[in-house]
């Protein structure tokens, strides 16, 4: 087992490697400037200049590549340019905002997602099945933030249930600051899921050792729920693994309309400002976290599922 | 010491803990007050930590109006070139760092003209020759030349050298000053939640009296509707609003709302690059100026109670401003001109940029339409402000923006916008995107000139020559729009103020 | 060769299905229209083709019109879906936004189909470290969340119309790429493709001859659920100020600019929404109703 | 073109030239110009990825040393159980599957040392029959792309000429010219095994490699295609590398056997010899496991069960492969492996109890 | 004998817009007690089918348009899904051709098994786990304790369908339905499957229904042959008697072009042809497109199936 994870992390480790050298590349392509970002624009040239020169812009490249991937290397992002802050710093104290609202969307998605994909699945073909699939289907369709300013207008504006801003002191006013932000994101979420439990109950529904349980005698609940069910749900894990780039991708105009402390938020601000470690930071921090569930996804996808676990 | 969770409604303020809590449209980012930004943010936190040697009353912004604050009193001597503060006594720093002297005044001075720091306050610093401190609470300025201008240049409200730092506390923190600011006035820096939010706490041995708010909090918020929102269910007490007439006449039907208007004006102007072709052509340039209607802009968009047209090539409020007029609307001259510039059948601008930011491109939106329906096409690539300054720096745009918020006098507009000296690519470059150089000696001479109804004189042949050169376009001067609960009482009257954001001072106070 | 027959074992063959290739494209056909609410999906979809290749000519306003004196209007006679901050007919600017929203979607999908698509029937066709190298990259862009590489990019290389086609090609890429490796991996070990190597063919004859045709229909559906979703992603950058360069309206920066005036005016944010919306189902459902009609497996459950 | 009589018996006596095989004479056989094709220790190891980097941890060891002449015109079958290598076998003589090392002369050429090129040209002559009727048509082209394609690629005739060409050769395999513009899923099994065998022949191939041609097809199709394909091979001279697990059939077409288990000619000889004589102990299991379909042999019958299952060929066993499951193994069975002895002329067995 | 099984005119089909296909026509046919049972015949006439039938295990789109499943006085066809559960599996049990798939692989080899038990009988779970690793060494499984927590796809197709075989008699049953389980194994491993089936089959004395295309394992195995073609009965026989002296031209079709082992043979006979489709059944005698000895009358009138002595049924016009 331990032989596995560590080959899924060396064949994750080019994947990383590439990644962040297109991350570097491509934030070195951004016009703009960093200096001016800071000074505004009613700052003379020569203190920008001067400015410039303090943030070791003036380096040639390669150097500054090699400084950054030696840097991650020591989980060192480098400082902040519009705050100086150490931007692990940063990440560290926003991190748990962006985790939070990522674990609160899962959970609301498979909430809804999964157990109406069960039910449109045993009830395939009546009306209760087309409704449920009606409804994935508008959830499916919705853009995050659209959905998101609709979530706005209804519960917050028009009747005030929960806020519409912030994050909240405490952990109850956390989880209350976090119903609307994950409700949008899960109910995408859970459309997806539902879709995929429902045409993965039907494949396996199909399956011959169905038909081997139903010849033995076992009743139809025996065999949904203990046959179907199990292995129907094994591969609703690599769907989450494949959706949290897409949540990740939602959480951050999610933020950006509830007012939100994130990574999201963080990482787009970060490119207005042209504020590259941070940027670097934010990015890295999302290709750890991608290749890193990916990684748990495929080592859990192998532990439940016994066709494949490694010897 | 958090605050209280947001109840809703308008009791949210309980007996004991007064926490007002202020939206910001983006985070914190410096509490440097020599590294100036116009985040609400970072003004309320400079605003509330830091005292200058003179200020404007709160609520103020005229010359008149300046007043006394860590110095009682000042004079200068006749030329202009001499000026000497006498501090006040007993002034505490933040954070246990003493007592405040002349030394520390200096300090904080010498820290702007210091190259090495790059502040971009040092342009109002450049006049000073050296500073002088005979004794623990007198400070004297000796310039280089006369300065009318000299008191507005250290007046500590807003962008400028001002404000006066702790040495000690400077060094100490290094880098991290921007989070770690040690200043005089009545509250004091506590946390800085990134992303999040910033908290202040009063200062109870501030020397013009305990503060009778227990904190301030500012949240970095993104959005001008969830910021509505939280306003109306009072988890909001205070934020700067949207210059537009709509958007106002709708807060003003919630009774929990007051609307405030800070009269001192921002003035919008399209500066027209002379250095690039088709606005080399002086008819191009007119047929752009009079292809644009600014007082339907101002009336029907803006609304009267928010903006007025500009009477003049400079904003009305400064010192030196005449009404010489500005630009007729005029489409069918508009087009005569291109006709006569070879563009009989209208023209096609190069591409321009325009910022993503919505108050510049609600502005640029309209100009593109305006200009579209007397035959001028400008094309438009939106990008984020930051390349948008970027590209202006690189002289790549021909008609520019401009939102220009001044200290009353004329030269805060002339030196930086019009003077050749400020010509982007220079080295003293600054924001002059026009490449306008004619007014540079008259400019120079005005700047110098101590018998006020002179330099009026002076000031109001710029303009004129401005204006007929068509180098800029006068689009509107819009006030500020402010938004608050009722419970909140400013402790002040409003009429005009420095920042983009209300001033929190000590008697600021939120009464149910 | 000609004459008879060889001998007698060579039975007489029976008439075969009497399905020809038009009838087996018929019955496809049929079977997705038997969907009702595909059809239904792809007559809305039709019309918004048809409303795109209209648009200048039945617009009731110039959509780009400020009349400053009407802002802000609900519904009204005039204006059928009131009028914007600026005093434009929402209604007839819906109806030009559906031309970007087209014409990202179909570019965008068939840039992003015929690269990755290609890329991914070549990586899984051939194997080896070819794919490997391939897929890497791939998943590399994949990390990186699409919104964030679409606003560097967008920063990088201005907003407009291309750009934005380019950036959510690149982003749609590696999902392309893939469904035609999944695919190509599956029919690559078709008998089929072992008959054409040993006559001789080429690996692009086998590629773009045999792999290609057997995987049409699910790339395909592939580029139908694309369409609602480079959609999906071009309001939202437009809506994180990454748009489209004005005047042109789309909907994305129609519900960004009706955003600031949400609570005074919903509309302004919520019609280009629904429109957004109810195009978005149409291509999700036409995809899916395609998936069905293509796969026989699911074609059998569904009686 | 002319419908031949059947001659088996004529067949068997000029390809049936005893005692070809002499240890260490293949090359000197390739000479002999009645081998069409040579095969000298072939093998094909398949990689297994399983390392910390990927690497080779472990093989599967699909074909294992196997040699072995046919000559022209004759059938030459290979049998054996799943698994064995027969497949990869018959692939690598076509290089459809990249063989590990051996030498595959065919036609006097060595197959594994030609360029894409030249293989091209080589190709023509050798073709190959699939098992599965189903996957080895492209179901998205015509009948007549698809039996088209081979003249499309090699060009080997004008373009105006390959309908005429497509027509006979339909008829020569029995279908009818109107079912050109129809697809595969329009046929049944047997059809489309037929059209399979159209696009073999197209070429005028010298040797077809059959591998499993009826195995999926019901009895009385199989039979079928079995008397086809013999009719084939008489109008053309075909030679057969006929590939089942079914040795009713592989008795009924072959003319002459090789037995595999594990990667491993077991067995090799005559028809007869390997029906009415089999000497190794696997080729006498085989047999007697065929369920026979004559109720009154059923009590007089001696069956020999074997035990156990095929070793994982991942991991195949010490010595001789077979002893894990062999009724008369001895000590040396499990450290030593056999050589492929000929025992008697044309038959040659690998165990070391038949010398 | 007692007959344990009886299917009366049955009829199977599914609905294709709107008009039904029959996929079993009047099949007509018991198993009796203690016997095992051979159903031959090509892909697709209905084998699989006639046995799904009586289980109650048809694909959902394939209804029981008539006829009766009576096994120990009951209708099987017309119980609920409540009372069928009590029969299967514990009074009939079967198994199926592809054991790769048949077996749920998710579960351990002993998980399964125990369920059959834990379904119908009230035995704790240790003792259900006796009973288990009884029953995997009484099928020839090595090791019954090590492949109790072993996974399906760690054993071979024989190992599992001996597995397949052990859940089946777990409970004892009357009858055991076996569809072609040894088509997808290798000769030597089919050879031992046959005989572990007939091994039980003796010891338990139970009925056995042996589906298979194969001729040969019919006449190793089975006592008697039913022959099905298109979704019909069309002869019935004791072993012997058929191979003796098959009378319904198909059945000799199908026996002569089968080359067989030992027989040597020049030339295979070939009943020319296809199956034909359901969809398109020919009228009158099903098989007289491809019958040699075809008349008007086969073409006309379907033939019913008609004793014929000695227990002998042929559905033929022109065998006396
Ligand atoms: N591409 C491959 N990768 C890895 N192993 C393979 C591959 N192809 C075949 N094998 C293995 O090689 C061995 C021989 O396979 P092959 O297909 O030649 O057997 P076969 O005798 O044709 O069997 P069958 O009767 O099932 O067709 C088997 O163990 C198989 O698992
Ligand atoms: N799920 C299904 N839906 C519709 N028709 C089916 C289905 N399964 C089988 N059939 C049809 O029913 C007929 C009988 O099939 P059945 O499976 O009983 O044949 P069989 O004799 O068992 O054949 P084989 O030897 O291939 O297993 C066939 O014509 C087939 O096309
Ligand atoms: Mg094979
Ligand atoms: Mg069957």
């Amino acid at each position: 087992m331990a032989k596995y994870i560590i080959r899924r992390i060396l064949i994750a480790l080019p994947t990383m490697f590439i990644t962040l050298s297109i991350i570097f590349f491509s934030l070195r392509i951004l016009p703009g400037d960093p200096a001016l970002a800071i000074l505004g624009e009613g700052a003379s040239e020569e203190v920008l200049a001067k400015l410039r020169e303090q943030m070791g812009l003036n380096v040639p490249v390669w150097q500054q590549y090699v400084n950054y991937l030696a840097g991650i290397f020591r989980g060192d992002f480098g400082e902040s340019i519009s705050t100086g802050k150490p931007v692990s710093e940063m990440i560290q104290s926003i991190f748990p905002h962006t985790m939070r609202l990522a674990i609160g969307g899962l959970i609301v998605g498979c909430v809804i997602g999964i157990p109406l994909g069960i039910l449109s699945a045993i009830k395939q073909n009546t009306t209760m099945d087309n409704a449920i699939r009606f409804i994935a289907m508008i959830g499916i369709s919705f853009p995050p933030f659209f959905l998101a300013i609709l979530f706005m207008v209804v519960f917050s504006l028009k009747i005030e249930l929960f806020p519409s801003m912030g994050a909240g002191e405490t952990f109850m006013e956390n989880l209350y600051h976090l119903v609307l932000p994950s409700l949008t994101l899960g109910v995408i979420l859970g459309a997806i899921l539902m879709r995929f439990v429902r045409s993965s109950m039907l494949d396996e529904i199909n399956q011959d050792y169905v038909r081997t349980a139903r010849s033995k005698g076992a009743s139809e609940k025996l065999v949904i729920y203990k046959h179907v069910l199990r292995n129907s749900l094994i591969p609703v894990i690599t769907v989450i693994g494949l959706d949290i780039t897409a949540l990740l991708s939602g959480a951050i105009l999610t933020e950006t309309i509830y007012s939100r402390p994130g990574l999201g938020s963080m990482a787009v601000g970060a490119i207005v400002a042209r504020d590259f470690p941070t940027l670097q930071g934010c990015l890295v921090l999302f290709t750890i976290l991608v290749v890193g569930v990916n990684l748990v996804v495929d080592v859990s996808y192998s532990l439940v599922n016994p066709k494949i676990r490694p010897s | 010491q958090t605050s209280k969770p947001a109840e809703g409604g308008s009791n949210s303020v309980q007996s004991q803990e007064k926490v007002l809590k202020i939206a910001s449209f983006g985070d914190f980012e410096t509490a440097d007050p020599h590294f100036n930004t116009i985040t609400t943010a970072d003004e309320v936190v400079r605003e509330s930590i830091y005292n200058g040697l003179v200020r404007f009353k709160p609520g103020s912004t005229k010359a008149e109006d300046i007043e006394a604050d860590l110095a009682e009193k000042w004079e200068n001597n006749k030329e202009g070139t001499i000026w000497t503060f006498h501090l006040r006594k007993g002034v505490k720093w933040h954070q246990g760092y003493g007592d405040f002297t002349s030394a520390d005044v200096k300090w904080s001075y010498e820290r702007v003209m210091n190259p090495e720091t790059a502040s971009p306050a040092s342009l109002h610093t450049r006049s000073i020759a050296k500073i002088e401190t005979p004794d623990d609470y007198t400070v004297v300025f000796h310039l280089k030349q006369a300065d009318p201008t000299f008191l507005l240049r250290l007046v500590a409200n807003g962008n400028g050298p001002g404000k006066i730092v702790k040495k000690e506390a400077v060094e100490a923190a290094g880098k991290d000053y921007k989070f770690k600011p040690v200043g005089t006035g009545p509250f004091i820096f506590k946390e800085h939640r990134i992303r999040e939010k910033v908290v202040l706490e009063k200062n109870p041995d501030y020397f013009r009296g305990e503060p009778k708010l227990n904190h301030v909090e500012i949240y970095a918020m993104k959005e001008q509707p969830t910021v509505d929102v939280a306003m109306d269910k009072g988890d909001i007490h205070m934020t700067i609003g949207i210059g537009d007439e709509l958007w106002m006449n709708n807060r003003r039907k919630n009774k929990d709302v007051v609307l405030d208007y800070s009269r001192h004006p921002l003035f919008w102007f399209l500066h027209l690059n002379t250095s690039m072709k088709p606005y080399d052509d002086i008819r191009v340039r007119k047929a752009i100026a009079h292809a644009i209607n600014s007082k339907g802009f101002v009336e029907q968009v803006m609304g009267l109670d928010l903006a007025k047209v500009p009477t003049s090539t400079i904003t009305s409020n400064l010192f030196g401003h005449a009404d010489i007029g500005i630009y007729e609307y005029n489409p069918e001259l508009s087009k005569k001109l291109l006709a006569e510039a070879g563009y009989p059948n209208g023209i096609t601008l190069p591409q321009n940029n325009a910022s993503s930011s919505p108050t510049s491109l609600n502005k640029m939106t309209w100009v593109q339409e305006q200009l579209r329906t007397s035959g001028i096409e400008l094309p438009m690539t939106v990008v984020d402000s930051n390349t948008n300054s970027a590209n202006n720096r690189k002289n790549l745009n021909g008609l520019i923006l401009q939102g220009f918020p001044a200290r009353p006098h004329a030269d805060f507009l002339l030196t930086p916008y019009f003077h050749g000296a400020s010509i982007i690519g220079k080295p003293t470059g600054y924001a002059n995107l026009a490449h306008y150089e004619k007014s540079d000696a008259l400019i120079d001479q005005a700047r110098v000139e101590m018998d006020p109804e002179k330099a009026k004189s002076i000031y109001v042949q710029i303009q004129q020559q401005i204006k007929d050169e068509y180098v800029m376009v006068p689009l509107a001067e819009t006030y500020i729009p402010l938004v608050r609960r009722k419970e909140v009482q400013l402790g002040y009257d409003m009429t005009a103020i420095p920042t983009t954001i209300y001033l929190v001072t000590e008697n600021t106070d939120l009464v149910p | 060769m000609e004459g008879p027959a060889v001998g007698k074992s060579i039975a007489a063959i029976q008439n075969p299905a009497k399905t020809s290739k038009a009838a087996a494209e018929l019955s496809t056909w049929a079977a997705f229209a038997k969907n009702k609410m595909g059809l239904v999906a792809f007559i809305v979809l039709l019309l918004f083709i048809v409303i795109a290749l209209a648009a200048p000519l039945i617009v009731p306003y110039d959509p780009l019109e400020q009349n400053t004196a009407q802002r802000l209007q609900g519904p009204s006679a005039d204006h059928f879906l009131g009028t914007d901050s600026y005093g434009r007919d929402v209604f007839s600017r819906i109806l030009i936004g559906s031309q970007t929203s087209l014409i990202v979607g179909f570019i965008g999908v068939a840039i992003s189909g015929i690269i990755g698509f290609s890329i991914g029937m070549i990586a899984g066709y051939k194997g080896g470290w070819i794919d490997d190298i391939l897929m890497r990259i791939l998943e590399s862009i994949m990390t990186i969340p699409l919104i964030l590489l679409g606003m560097m990019v967008l920063v990088a290389l201005s907003s407009n119309l291309s750009t934005m086609i380019l950036v959510i090609s690149i982003g749609l890429i590696p999902g392309c790429a893939r469904i035609a490796r999944g695919s190509t991996l599956e029919i690559k070990e078709k008998e089929f493709i072992k008959a054409t190597i040993s006559m001789g063919g080429s690996s692009f004859r086998i590629i773009f001859m045999h792999i290609l045709p057997n995987i049409l229909g699910p790339l395909l559906v592939v580029s139908t659920l694309n369409m609602a979703s480079v959609i999906r992603i071009e309001a939202s950058l437009s809506f994180l100020g990454m748009g489209v360069k004005p005047p042109t309206p789309t909907w994305g920066n129609m519900i960004q600019e009706g955003f600031q005036f949400i609570t005074l005016s919903p509309g302004l944010s919520l019609y280009p929404g629904i429109a957004l919306m109810i195009l978005s189902i149409a291509f999700n459902l036409i995809g899916d109703a395609m998936r069905d009609a293509i796969d026989p497996h699911l074609k059998h459950q569904r009686k | 073109m002319r419908v031949c009589n059947r001659s088996l018996q004529g067949k068997r006596a000029s390809a049936g030239g005893a005692g070809t095989w002499k240890e260490g004479s293949l090359l000197a056989h390739c000479v002999e110009s009645e081998d069409l094709l040579v095969v000298k220790d072939l093998r094909k190891h398949f990689s297994m990825k399983g390392g910390i980097f990927g690497q080779e941890t472990d093989s599967v060891k699909a074909v294992d040393g196997v040699s072995f002449t046919v000559k022209k015109g004759e059938t030459f079958s290979i049998v054996g159980e799943s698994g064995c290598g027969k497949s990869t076998t018959g692939m690598c003589l076509l290089r459809l599957t990249e063989p590990t090392s051996g030498q595959v002369v065919f036609n006097n050429i060595n197959i594994l040392k030609q360029n894409q090129k030249a293989l091209r040209a080589i190709r023509k002559d050798m073709q190959v029959i699939f098992q599965d009727p189903y996957s080895s048509l492209n179901p998205k082209h015509t009948i007549k792309q698809i039996v088209s394609e081979p003249f499309r690629i090699n060009r080997t005739i004008h373009k105006s000429e390959i309908e005429d060409r497509v027509v006979s050769l339909l008829r020569v395999v029995g279908l009818r010219p109107d079912h050109l513009n129809r697809f595969p899923h329009e046929f049944s099994g047997g059809q489309r095994q037929r059209i399979g065998i159209a696009r073999a022949l197209a070429l005028h191939p010298k040797l077809i490699v059959c591998d499993e041609p009826v195995s999926a097809l019901d009895v009385s199709i199989q039979s079928q295609i079995l008397n086809l394909l013999e009719e084939l091979q008489e109008q053309f001279a075909l030679t057969y590398i006929f590939i089942s697990h079914d040795l009713s059939v592989i008795e009924h077409i072959s003319d002459r056997v090789a037995v595999m288990y594990l990667g491993k000619i077991v067995e090799m000889g005559e028809r007869e010899q390997i029906f009415n004589n089999p000497q190794h102990p696997y080729t006498k299991a085989l047999l007697s496991s065929v369920p026979l379909a004559e109720p009154k042999l059923k009590s007089k019958r001696q069956r020999i069960l074997l035990s156990g299952d095929v070793p994982n060929p991942r991991n195949p066993p010490q010595g001789c492969h077979f002893h894990t499951r062999c009724p008369i193994k001895a000590d040396r069975c499990m450290q030593e492996p056999p050589s492929l002895q000929e025992v008697e002329t044309g038959q040659l067995v690998s165990c070391h109890f038949v010398q | 004998m007692e007959s344990i099984l009886e299917i009366r005119e049955l009829r199977v089909g599914k609905d294709h817009d709107g008009h039904f296909q029959a996929i079993l026509d009047n099949v007509n046919f018991e198993v009796k007690q203690g016997e095992t049972l051979a159903i031959v015949g090509e892909s697709g006439c209905g084998k699989s089918m006639t046995a799904l039938s009586i289980m109650g295990l048809l694909p959902r789109a394939i209804q029981i348009a008539s006829g009766k499943v009576i096994f120990g006085g009951k209708d099987l066809a017309g119980l609920s899904r409540k009372e069928i559960d009590q029969v299967r599996g514990k009074d009939i049990a079967m198994i199926f051709q592809e054991p790769m798939t048949s077996l749920n692989p998710s579960f351990t080899i002993g998980n399964q098994l125990s369920e059959v038990l834990k379904i119908h009988t009230a035995l704790q779970p240790n003792e259900r786990k006796e009973r288990v690793l009884e029953l995997l060494s009484q099928v020839g499984i090595p090791d019954p304790a090590g492949k109790f927590k072993s996974y399906p796809h760690e054993l071979s197709g024989g190992m599992r369908q001996r597995v397949m075989i052990a859940m089946a008699l777990a409970c004892n049953p009357k009858m055991l339905i076996a569809d072609e389980p040894t088509t997808a194994l290798d000769v030597t491993i089919q050879a031992q499957v046959l005989n572990l089936l007939s091994e039980i089959q003796s010891q338990y004395q139970m009925a056995v229904m042996l589906i298979t295309h194969d001729l040969g394992v019919v006449a190793e195995t089975c006592q008697r042959v039913i022959v099905m073609y298109a979704g019909q009965v069309i002869e019935e026989a004791s072993v012997e008697d058929l191979f003796e002296q098959p009378m319904h031209p198909y059945t000799i079709g199908l026996m002569q072009s089968a080359p067989r082992l030992g027989v040597a043979k020049e030339k295979l006979h070939v009943i020319e042809g296809t199956v034909p489709d359901i969809r398109d059944m020919p009228t009158g005698c099903r098989f007289h497109p491809r019958c040699e000895s075809a008349t008007d009358l086969c073409k006309e009138k379907e033939p019913q199936l008609e004793e014929r002595g000695h227990g002998r049924r042929v559905r033929c016009w022109h065998t006396a």
